[in-house]
């Protein structure tokens, strides 16, 4: 298998726009065997530090070669342990602002529990296992490391 | 010589994302960039190489690849 | 509580299409305390009946009033159970082709872990318990009745 | 009078979705369908008066509204 088989488009720069999971969506109406969808959306949140300010966006950075094998190592166990027809990730790099999408988890199949409770592990793993931070930044321009969660 | 990668607040503390070394282990490397940036002792972090995590002391070849790299926290 | 204040709309008349989604999903971008979405989303699928022929969509119907008395206690209840932010369920009436969606349940939560379970406990609660009925058509113009699922 | 509503296959099998009986309680209402569409009596459903979901007999009054409904398959 080539790395570009291997390794599904992951990335994108900037949010996740609604218009882009609509696309997503729709582009599944073709396959007629799928009977339910199941997605996740992480959105950045204006979380208020101990000082008082508040979070105006989150800058992203990956460590992109490792965490595409991360994911693709996610993927091939959510594909074994779940009868999925389709699953597509993906996150932000750069900076995503409060209100916008930075994750986005779609998953697919014939019966609805497999693709529920895929999207759920999947999140899980991805929060826990992929080489991703966040770096909140403040009103005043100072940032916060994210921590995990 | 390797290529150092550094994520996170890491790179932060350290002034850059990418020190090139010529050193012979994986600890040697964690060592030398304590030295320089001591702040960097209070931080937990992994180690990969070559984009493998490593957990021990692991030997550096020419060309390889370190990542020292701050818990994830993406999403 | 007024009953339209008690019931929130369900019921659209035909398939829930993506940029309907997306709508949803937008709306939500200006509420900076949201910092997960789940979503389910039930498709029409094209099975194959013993006889060999083909699901080309489903027709449905419901008894409102009852269903919607339903739905406003399921809600209830999650919200009991669950911190969550926001709820929206959708239902398709009349005609939904296969490949469309007929079902949308969509929660938002602080957390993830609230919008996720949620969006799980309203799904399985919706298909068991709420006064919709499905009615299967085929290629030739015949119909079956969907089983329970 | 009572407005009895039929639901899914029953309303196919009875023919309309809409029936006006005058009858004392919910097991006279699925008697009298059930005699006149015997069919029926091979299907499981519930029993809805004004909404509420009832297990047992009924009592009827004049203008309840009695829902017959087979098994739910939404979604």
């Amino acid at each position: 298998m080539t790395e570009e088989k291997k390794h599904k488009k992951v990335f994108v720069e900037g949010p996740i726009t609604p218009i882009f999971i609509a696309d997503s969506l729709a582009k599944h109406a073709a396959k007629h065997n799928i009977g339910a969808h199941s997605m996740f959306m992480g959105q950045v949140r204006a979380d208020v530090k101990e000082d008082g300010q508040v979070v105006t966006g989150i800058e992203y950075e990956a460590y992109q070669e490792m965490a595409m094998e991360t994911l693709h190592q996610i993927r091939e166990d959510a594909f074994a342990k779940y009868s999925l027809t389709c699953m597509h990730i993906y996150h932000s790099l750069g900076l995503v602002k409060t209100g916008d999408i930075s994750l986005f988890v779609f998953t697919s199949s014939v019966q609805r529990r497999a693709a529920i409770e895929a999207c759920d592990y999947l999140v899980e793993r991805i929060k826990r296992e992929v080489q991703v931070w966040g770096k909140e930044i403040l009103e005043s321009g100072e940032t916060v490391w994210k921590r995990p969660g | 010589m390797m290529n150092v990668l550094l994520f996170g607040r890491l790179a932060e503390i350290c002034g850059s994302n990418n020190y090139t070394f010529d050193l012979k282990d994986t600890d040697s490397v964690c060592d030398k960039l304590s030295e320089d940036f001591p702040e960097i002792k209070r931080l937990s972090f992994a180690v990969a190489v070559n984009q493998k995590l490593v957990v021990q002391n692991t030997e550096l070849n020419d060309g390889d690849e370190v990542a020292l790299m701050p818990p994830y926290s993406g999403g």
